[in-house]
């Protein structure tokens, strides 16, 4: 039973080792790769299976390999559990992996580090598993830190691109800024439970903290003038660390950059799993979330703020991953503020929907740049439909599913995080949320348009659909984007049911009016996007301007430069950053620190070279400064003798 | 008469110290020196040490100034400080030092006159050149052997520092 | 009877005279001389405290310090010969090489 | 005697040295002998020293107790100075165990490191390692302070040469300042070393005439756990104060850092290796032996203020480290940063504390000598320390790449290596301190990110990127010794990043007694 | 007063210090008549015998305490272990001298016999209990070295130093003279016993005490001029310059010796009620020769030159042995530290001497450059040499910094010993100074000569003893305890 968990994120591991250390042929690894991924998606299934098979009060198992740290009171177990909501994450990863390892094989095909590429998605599906598993925050942390390693090594894959190790670097940076934030935030977990446990083993052992929330219940602490309740606190910084993984505001602007890495691993992390793992990590804590009302607006709001600035940031992007990078922070926004308001039911459902679909996305941008010789620019791309018909048709139906379109996938998870902030009263996140959600519609049908219809604009290459090994996970996964939804229906709501015993939500109201409204907006948004751009497609220039710059100028450009975060970022943060560390270093060091020290060593020299300057060689000298000592031994012994 | 004549034999005495001190020729200098030292002699007359007298001015202003005058007109070194003092602190420096020191050392010495004068008569008979020669032998053997061995040095020593006879 | 203050006194008077000597004169001989009026003025005060003390100790202690003090002048003008013969000087401010 | 019957300390103490002298006997110019003495010497050292953790006992309670606490294990003692009771006595407890073995796994490796890069005056070279090798074990296992001063103090000989006469362009320059300013930082404590023993022996003799004044460190400890010697609170200031400034200059603590960046620069590959793998452990390990040991009360008040410096000292190393353009330079800064760390740890005062900073030194040891070893790596190929120098390395040197990639990701702190462990342990303890606090780790945690920000820089501008430089276009990947020494080195980077709890274990109750003893002093102030 | 009686005389009890000085007027003669010029070496190995005979002589008389010449000389074990001492510092220096006179061109026989008048000289301070002798061997010593100062004729530097060694010298004896006068005045005596005697009987306030104490004053400082106390030390760095090397070397350790050893008689013999009074004034005088010899010796770059000054911050640290010589660690310390100094010091100046050939000056530290390479074993005695003298383990000098120290410091002067400490921070700079000219820079001078057998003799007795007694300093300690025991008992 317990052996069958630890095989679930062990089965990656194995792959990761043979094709680091045994393996050496592109294709082995590629088989090898995909095979134990999906093999783990197998035992995850069945996994699941027993899961199902028992009491719901009771789906939770719990297995500690042993003690991980053990030093004075501080004690982690290097242990993982498996519960619902643990389930449908494993299922996602592994379930979504497994198909990009299989598209990999062909999108990477004659790469010449094709077997570290698989290495690296195999440790990353390792971590990423880790991270749902862990049964304590460190253990969480370390899958946590791992998919970001992954992700650096991923994005920073075409190392000689100088963009790709900017972007991969950035994000590691980045990322850890929410992570200092999630390792104070571990303390102060310690410090106010004594444990990181998520849960006790369930055998008459201490508790976890999520299962003694109440206990610090009224607590606060810091300065006088101004106490935090410790829930606040912890919760707040957990939100940073979340920030950072799941690219919110303020720290997303790794995720645009990290479109450097090749396309699967976009899909796969960026867009399916990691980027996610704030969202299960908030839903993961939800006690301590829920007992804070301050940090829920705070994650509410800036779950809206980022759905709506990444949205408008997408409608401008020339390129086709980067539309998509930015759909994923506006998605990834939604789920946020899914969770501040909580619905976190609404959010992990999002979170699996949007996982497909995305998923599908990404890889039906991958395959159009790979059958259009890597090109991402949507303005040399035009009137693909015809030359890549399977990846145009997947990717309609993915589009359809990220534009919250009946019946597909989208439509039903994101239709439950609005019809929830209509039902709980938060109006201002509603209409952010909803106006994001037209935005959506809007660019996706802006990007078919640009890809898909008019006519080639660049000819300079010859399109051509991918191979089955890269469009039958593009069918599987659009099969995913259509029935997605499925899981949580109304009325039937599988997946709150399922999730009941972790997040312990009732199920909401279907909101027949809210769908209308939204399925009618987003229609009209789409529709209204694929006409400007298929209309206009003939003023469409490589490297030209958007037809829409005309109405809008600059709004467009700083739209399309994501209202300049970034700029900012680099101007003062990061400027202001190398300008103290270079003043640190050429100045302040050695003139101050160590000028301090060596000024002692010239002051000894000064008091030297006085010596030096009294011993003049002159014998009277030498007579005169001996009666000066004697003036002062007779001086000071008569002075004694008084 | 004898408060008297201590106090003439005072005043020649610094004077000639004085007169050494300030003459610009070396010759005039060794014959100031030679008269303040005959008027320590006196002193010790005064002091009722005549065998030190005797010493002093048979060893002192006998030998030891004639070997000061024989080096002097042997180097013709009558007067070497016509040059200007190239140390320009020093003259200052030293005579207030000479001051502090004169202070310091008449404090010392007066500090110690608080007992009487002894009486006259033993006074007159505790010392006489029978028993200073006897205690030379006795009690101070060993200083007096030592003192020997210290002039034989000294004649070594001459010896060596130039009898690497180079021509004057 | 003189007492024995004054004759400290005026040795007193007369070792400072000494050590002036050394610190104001340049000539080498004159140095010399200097140094011999300070022992002279040592010496008188050991006679005198051998007087006040009926000490006739001191006066034999009087007699090495003369004899030592011959032995000292010996070398010195034995060394300023020496001297004399390369420098042709006998001024100790010009016998200043070694310094620093 | 100990708990094998034969003294084993003094064997794994003695043997470089004896290897030295063997060495002595080689011809000056068979260079490659030298180097299979030294490295044969080196490994016997290490085996011989497995033994400790093997034979050790993690409940101590089991042996013989000599003295109070702390129990040291494996004690050897013969008389060496009676006059002033000075004894020639050996021990490890929990803490100093790790230490030891930390300092002979590096011996092999250091000797290996020496290979490629030291071509000249190589016996000479290895006699002075070996020697250093003796010098800082014996700091580790001394018993007794002034043995303990005495090798402390000693260490610096052979660091000095090595600086000086193998290190690059300015080596006189630092290895001069090397010498003097721990040499300076030192001499406080040889002057507290004889206060204590006076002190000591003028209490104990008051009611006991015939002592004569011992050095013993668990004498000391033991009188003074037992009240029969007390320091009034000026004095025992005073003397933490002399004591902590010598270790803070080795360790090195923020302001006093200044020596390191020089040396580590100059110095040779090994001499670096060395130098930051070992000798920057023994202002760390004297601290909590000797600063926390003796002075538990002064070390409480002095507490917040040192901690304020070794954050200080986090951020401004790895600030600076980030300015570099020089990769020893770099490295050397983050030494710092880590240090501080280690420093933020012992001040904290408890058991997650001092235990994460004695492992923290450990992966310090392993992670920066392994920095220093990529370092030397590419030094050996391009003769040039600057980073724009090089670039796109992944490409050419993968093996190297990931090997770097591995230490510089240990350096850096990430969960599942070691240097996670370590550091997430020490901020452990200063949050829960009561001493300390949330601020200091809310400042440290800024280190953890700046860390990854200097290290990833590193690490991108070498082997990122496009291969600029054709002088880079065809280095060699890793020869077989390099290999070996960054294989070995990456053993323990992993097992401790999973499972520390092997290491934590053996020093859990050496550093339970010590903090029993800080919080009584805390309860009793 | 018809017949003269001598007082009982035990020459017994001055058995090496009538070796030395018999066995050097003979040799004076032997040399002048027997040996021809150009073999004077013959003299020097003498003269070695001499002093070695001395030593041998004085091994029956370990333990035995007695006085004599009615009580103007004193032997015990503090004056015999130091008798030996200077012995080995007459031997060792007259071993470097054999071959350096003749390279210098300086040879004459007289130069050994006046070693060891000034050997008989520092045995006398040794040994004597009364200011007359004290004065006396103060002066034998003295004159002895203004003539072997002077004594390399072509070299104006060594007249020059011989000129004002002799006039400061003699300034200063006035100064002692004059010390003796007041002293007598104060108490009617000049023995050391009757003067301690009559301080602690007359009690401190009836006393005589100006003129006592401006006398001691007076004494004090014509010794402090001798061991080369700042503010009186003016003259070491130019006369150890200017002298040759062997004497600069026989000095270095022999002046401070005598004078140190005189100074611990006086001030515990003669005053040791008076502490109060002259302890914080020779406590400041430590404490500001400690500094200034440091710091006078960080601006050389004379080697020569630079170990003056580093002489006298040693005497700085000797005297912290000396001033607290009432308390059991005192004299110990000093002995100690006299010794390991003797070692590190006459080994320098021997490596010093091997450097300095045909005649031609190689002081300078450029001279050292490479010596590494030129000469590694020469190179590694310095080295050791150096780090002895700057007070780092594991060689000797550690061991006797560090019991300076803790003597200081029990002996109720901790911030002296602070002194100590931080300028010994300050001498670690030059002494690495030479340590990293002679390791890490590229040889510049010309090759050097393979060594004779008498400087290789002192260089390998040196370099072992610094080491050996660094390692395991206990023997040593033991020998130097046991000496002392009649000391702290008088």
């Amino acid at each position: 039973m317990e052996w069958l968990i630890w095989l679930i994120p062990l089965l990656p591991f194995i792959g990761f080792l043979l094709n680091v250390f045994v393996i050496r042929r592109e294709r082995e690894a590629g088989l090898v790769a995909s095979g134990l991924v999906a093999a783990a998606f197998v035992v995850t299934l069945i996994a699941v299976a027993m899961l199902a098979g028992m009491p719901p009060e009771e789906r939770r198992i719990v297995s500690t390999a042993w003690e991980w740290i053990n030093t004075g009171s501080f004690r982690v177990p290097f242990a993982i559990m498996f519960d619902p909501l643990t389930a449908v994450m494993a299922l996602l990863i592994t379930g979504v992996g497994a198909l990009i390892h299989v598209y990999s094989i062909g999108y990477m095909h004659g790469d010449p580090r094709v077997v570290r590429y698989f290495a690296y998605l195999n440790l990353f599906v390792t971590m990423m598993l880790f991270l749902v598993m862990a049964n304590n925050l460190l253990l969480l942390f370390l899958g946590w830190e791992g998919v970001g390693l992954c992700s650096f090594l991923l994005i920073g894959f075409w190392f000689e691109r100088k963009s790709a190790s900017a972007a991969a670097v950035k994000a590691f940076v980045v990322n850890r800024i929410g992570d200092a934030a999630f390792i104070l935030a571990m303390l102060a977990v310690f410090a106010y439970f004594g444990t990181l446990n998520f849960y006790g083993d369930g055998e008459g052992g201490q508790l976890g903290f999520l299962e003694r929330v109440s206990d610090i219940a009224g607590l606060r602490i810091g300065p006088d003038w101004q106490p935090i309740f410790v829930s606040t606190a912890i919760s707040f910084l957990l939100l940073i660390g979340a920030t950072g993984k799941s690219a919110q505001f303020p720290l997303f602007v790794w995720l645009p950059d990290a479109m450097a890495g090749p396309t699967p691993v976009s899909a796969l992390i960026h867009a399916a799993t990691m980027v996610t793992g704030g969202v299960y990590l908030m839903a993961r804590t939800e006690p301590l979330f829920v007992a804070s009302f301050t940090t829920q607006a705070w994650v509410a709001w800036i779950g809206a703020l980022t759905a709506l600035l990444a949205g408008t940031a997408a409608m401008a992007q020339w390129d086709i991953k980067r539309v998509l990078a930015y759909s994923t922070v506006s998605q990834l926004g939604f789920m946020v503020a899914a969770c501040g308001m909580g619905a976190y039911v609404a959010a992990i459902f999002h979170l699996l929907t949007h996982g497909i679909f995305k998923a599908l996305l990404f890889l039906g941008a991958g395959s159009v740049i790979h059958g259009t010789h890597d090109t991402q620019d949507m303005r040399r791309m035009g009137g693909l439909k015809d030359a890549m018909p399977t990846t145009f048709r997947t990717y309609v139906i993915g589009a359809l599913a990220l534009a919250g379109i009946v019946p597909f996938a989208g439509f039903w998870s994101k239709d439950e995080i609005l019809a929830h902030a209509i039902s709980h009263g938060h109006t201002p996140i509603f209409i952010i949320l909803f106006l994001t959600s037209l935005l959506t519609a809007f660019y996706m049908g802006r990007q078919v348009a640009l890809v898909f219809f008019g006519t080639q604009r660049d000819p300079s290459y010859h399109p051509h659909e991918s191979p089955p090994v890269m469009t039958v996970p593009l069918v599987v996964l659009a099969v995913g984007a259509v029935i997605g939804g499925a899981i949580n229906l109304p009325v039937l709501h599988w997946l709150t049911d399922w999730l009941e015993p972790v997040l312990h939500e009732k199920a909401g109201e279907f909101n027949l009016w809210l769908a209308l409204i939204a399925t009618a907006g987003a229609v009209g948004m789409g529709y209204l996007g694929w006409w400007i751009y298929t209309t206009n497609a003939a003023k469409i220039k490589i490297g030209g301007k958007d037809p829409a710059y005309r109405y809008s100028g600059d709004i467009w450009e700083g739209m399309e430069e994501a209202w300049y975060f970034d700029r900012l970022y680099q101007r003062t943060v990061v400027a202001g950053f190398e300008r103290l560390a270079d003043f640190l270093a050429r100045v302040f060091d050695p003139q101050g620190v160590d000028g301090l020290v060596m000024g002692v060593g010239r002051f000894f020299g000064g008091l030297a070279n006085g010596v030096r300057a009294l011993q003049t060689g002159y014998v009277r000298t030498y007579a005169l400064v001996f009666t000066v000592g004697v003036l002062i031994v007779l001086g000071v012994m008569l002075w004694f003798a008084r | 008469m004898e408060l008297i004549l201590f106090l003439v034999t005072a005043v020649v005495a610094i004077t000639g110290a004085v007169a050494m001190l300030l003459a610009r020729n070396a010759v005039h200098s060794a014959l100031f020196l030679l008269l303040n030292f005959g008027a320590i002699a006196v002193m010790y007359l005064l002091l009722q040490a005549p065998f030190l007298f005797a010493i002093q001015l048979t060893v002192y202003a006998g030998a030891i100034m004639v070997l000061f005058l024989f080096v002097v007109m042997l180097l013709g070194a009558e007067k070497v400080e016509d040059a200007p003092d190239r140390i320009a602190w020093q003259q200052p420096l030293a005579l207030l030092l000479g001051l502090a020191l004169l202070v310091v050392s008449v404090v010392v010495g007066l500090g110690g006159a608080t007992t009487p004068p002894p009486a006259g008569e033993a006074v007159a008979q505790f010392s006489d050149p029978q028993s200073l020669g006897a205690l030379l032998f006795t009690d101070y053997l060993l200083p007096f052997e030592i003192t020997g061995f210290i002039l034989l040095i000294a004649v070594v020593g001459v010896v060596v520092l130039n009898q690497r006879g180079r021509k004057i | 009877m003189v007492p024995t203050s004054y004759y400290v006194l005026l040795s007193a008077i007369l070792f400072t005279i000494g050590v002036l000597g050394v610190l104001l004169r340049r000539n080498a001989i004159v140095v010399f001389m200097s140094v011999e009026l300070m022992l002279n003025a040592a010496n008188l005060a050991l006679v005198a405290f051998a007087r006040e003390r009926l000490g006739v100790e001191a006066q034999v202690i009087v007699f090495f310090v003369i004899t030592v003090a011959a032995a000292e002048v010996a070398v010195g003008l034995a060394l300023l010969v020496s001297i004399f013969r390369t420098k042709r000087t006998a001024d100790v401010d010009e016998v200043s090489t070694l310094k620093g | 005697m100990n708990q094998l019957g034969f003294p084993l300390l003094s064997l794994i103490l003695w043997l470089p040295a004896a290897g030295a002298l063997a060495l002595l006997f080689v011809p000056r110019t068979n260079a490659e002998l030298a180097r299979r003495v030294s490295l044969a010497t080196m490994v016997i050292g290490f085996l011989l020293s497995l033994l400790l953790p093997l034979r050790f006992e993690t409940n101590p309670m089991q042996i013989a107790m000599v003295g109070a606490p702390p129990v040291m294990q494996f004690v050897e003692e013969a008389p060496w100075l009676p006059i002033v009771g000075a004894t020639y006595s050996l021990g490890v407890d929990g803490i100093s165990l790790w230490l030891v073995m930390l300092t002979t796994f590096l011996g092999p490796i250091v000797v290996l490191s020496t290979w490629d890069s030291v071509h000249k005056d190589v016996r000479n070279f290895q006699i002075l390692l070996l020697i250093l090798q003796t010098a800082m074990i014996g700091v580790f296992i001394a018993q007794d302070l002034l043995l303990f001063y005495l090798f402390w103090e000693f260490t610096l000989i052979p660091m000095t040469f090595l600086i000086g006469i193998w290190g690059s362009q300015n080596r006189i320059y630092a290895a001069r300042k090397f010498f003097l300013y721990t040499f300076a930082g030192s001499v406080l404590m040889l002057l507290a070393l004889i206060a204590l023993h006076l002190l000591h022996r003028d209490a104990i003799a008051a009611v006991d005439p015939s002592f004569r004044g011992t050095f013993s460190f668990s004498r000391f400890v033991s009188d003074l756990r037992a009240g029969r010697f007390t320091l009034d609170t000026t004095t025992e200031r005073l003397l933490f104060g002399a004591f902590f400034l010598a270790f803070a200059v080795k360790v090195p603590l923020w302001p006093f850092h200044t020596w390191l960046p020089d040396a580590h620069v100059e110095a040779p590959t090994a001499g670096s290796v060395v130098l930051a793998g070992v000798l920057l452990k023994l202002g760390g390990y004297g601290m909590i032996r000797y600063n926390l040991t003796l002075f538990p009360a002064a070390a409480q008040w002095a507490a917040p203020a040192l901690a304020v410096l070794a954050v200080i000292g986090i951020i401004y190393g790895a600030a600076v480290a980030f300015a570099q353009s020089d990769m020893k330079k770099l490295v050397a800064y983050s030494s710092v940063s880590h240090m501080g760390f280690v420093v933020l740890g012992i001040f904290a005062l408890n058991a997650e504390g001092i235990s994460g900073a004695v492992l923290q030194m450990v992966n310090h040891g392993l992670s920066t000598s392994a920095l220093f070893l990529m370092v030397g790596v590419l030094y050996e190929r391009r003769h040039t320390r600057e980073l724009a120098e090089y670039g796109g390395l992944w490409k050419v040197m993968p093996i190297f790449a990931a090997f770097s990639l591995l230490v510089a990701l240990s350096s850096a702190g990430l969960p599942g290596l070691n240097g996670f462990i370590g550091e997430f342990t020490i901020i452990a303890g200063a949050f829960r301190s009561p001493l300390l606090g949330w601020v200091y780790v809310a400042f440290a945690v800024g280190g953890v990110v700046l860390a990854a920000a200097y290290l990833l820089k590193l690490f991108r501008a070498v082997f990122m990127g496009d291969i600029t430089q054709p002088a880079n276009a065809n280095l060699p990947d890793l020869n077989r010794r390099e290999l070996t020494a960054f294989a070995l080195l990456s053993i323990p980077i992993v097992v401790i990043g999973i499972y520390p709890a092997l290491f934590f274990a053996g020093m859990q109750h050496s550093v339970a007694a010590l903090v029993a003893e800080l919080m009584a002093q805390v309860a009793g102030s | 007063m018809d017949s003269l009686t001598i007082p009982p005389v035990d020459l017994a009890l001055m058995a090496p210090l009538l070796v030395v000085v018999t066995w050097a007027t003979i040799l004076l003669l032997v040399d002048v008549f027997f040996i021809p010029d150009g073999r004077k070496k013959l003299t020097g190995y003498l003269a070695i015998g001499g002093l070695m005979v001395a030593g041998l002589v004085g091994l029956p008389l370990w333990g035995v305490t007695g006085t004599t010449f009615g009580g103007m000389l004193r032997l015990d074990p503090f004056a015999l272990t130091l008798t030996w001492i200077f012995l080995l510092v007459g031997v060792l220096s007259i071993a470097m001298s054999l071959e350096y006179l003749p390279s210098q061109g300086i040879e004459q026989g007289e130069f050994y016999p006046l070693i060891m008048f000034a050997v008989s000289g520092m045995i006398l301070l040794a040994q004597g209990t009364d200011l007359i002798v004290l004065f006396l061997g103060i002066e034998t010593l003295s004159i002895t070295l203004y003539i072997l100062t002077g004594f390399a004729y072509p070299r104006l530097t060594s007249e020059e130093a011989a000129m004002k060694y002799l006039v400061l010298g003699a300034f200063a004896a006035g100064f002692f003279v004059y010390g003796i006068a007041l002293i007598f005045g104060a108490t009617g005596s000049t023995r050391l016993s009757e003067i301690g005697a009559y301080a602690a009987s007359r009690g401190l306030g009836d006393l005589n005490l100006t003129l006592l104490l401006g006398g001691a004053a007076m004494v004090l400082i014509a010794f402090a001029f001798k061991v080369a106390l700042a503010p009186f030390h003016m003259w070491t760095p130019d006369v150890y310059e200017g002298s040759p090397t062997p004497v600069a070397a026989f000095m270095s350790v022999g002046t401070k010796g005598g004078a140190l050893a005189a100074l611990v008689r006086l001030l515990f013999e003669g005053m040791p009620t008076l502490s109060e009074y002259w302890l914080p004034v020779l406590a400041g005088l430590t404490a500001l020769t400690m500094v200034v010899g440091n710091l006078g010796a960080v601006a050389q770059t004379n080697v020569k030159r630079m170990l003056a000054y580093s002489s006298i911050g040693h005497a700085g640290y000797v005297m912290l042995g000396v001033m607290v010589a009432g308390e059991q660690r005192g004299p110990e310390a000093f002995i100690f530290y006299l010794l390991v100094y003797a070692l590190s010091n006459l080994g320098a100046f021997a490596v010093l001497i091997a450097l300095e050939h045909q005649g031609e000056n190689a002081w300078q530290l450029d001279d050292f450059a490479g010596l590494y390479q030129r000469q590694p074993l020469l190179a590694v005695a310095m080295a050791i040499f150096m780090f002895s003298l700057a007070g780092v383990p594991p060689t000797a000098g550690f061991m006797a910094k560090f019991y300076a120290l803790t003597a200081a410091w029990e002996g109720g002067l901790p911030w002296l010993a602070l002194v100590g400490v931080l300028t010994s921070a300050v001498a670690a700079f030059f002494y690495l100074r030479v340590i990293i000219r002679m390791f890490m820079t590229e040889p510049e001078g010309e090759p050097v000569p393979a060594l004779n057998s008498g400087l290789t003799v002192d260089i390998v007795v040196a370099a072992i003893g610094t080491i050996a007694i660094g390692l395991i300093p206990a023997p040593v300690f033991a020998l130097v305890e046991r000496s002392l025991v009649a000391l702290s008992g008088s």
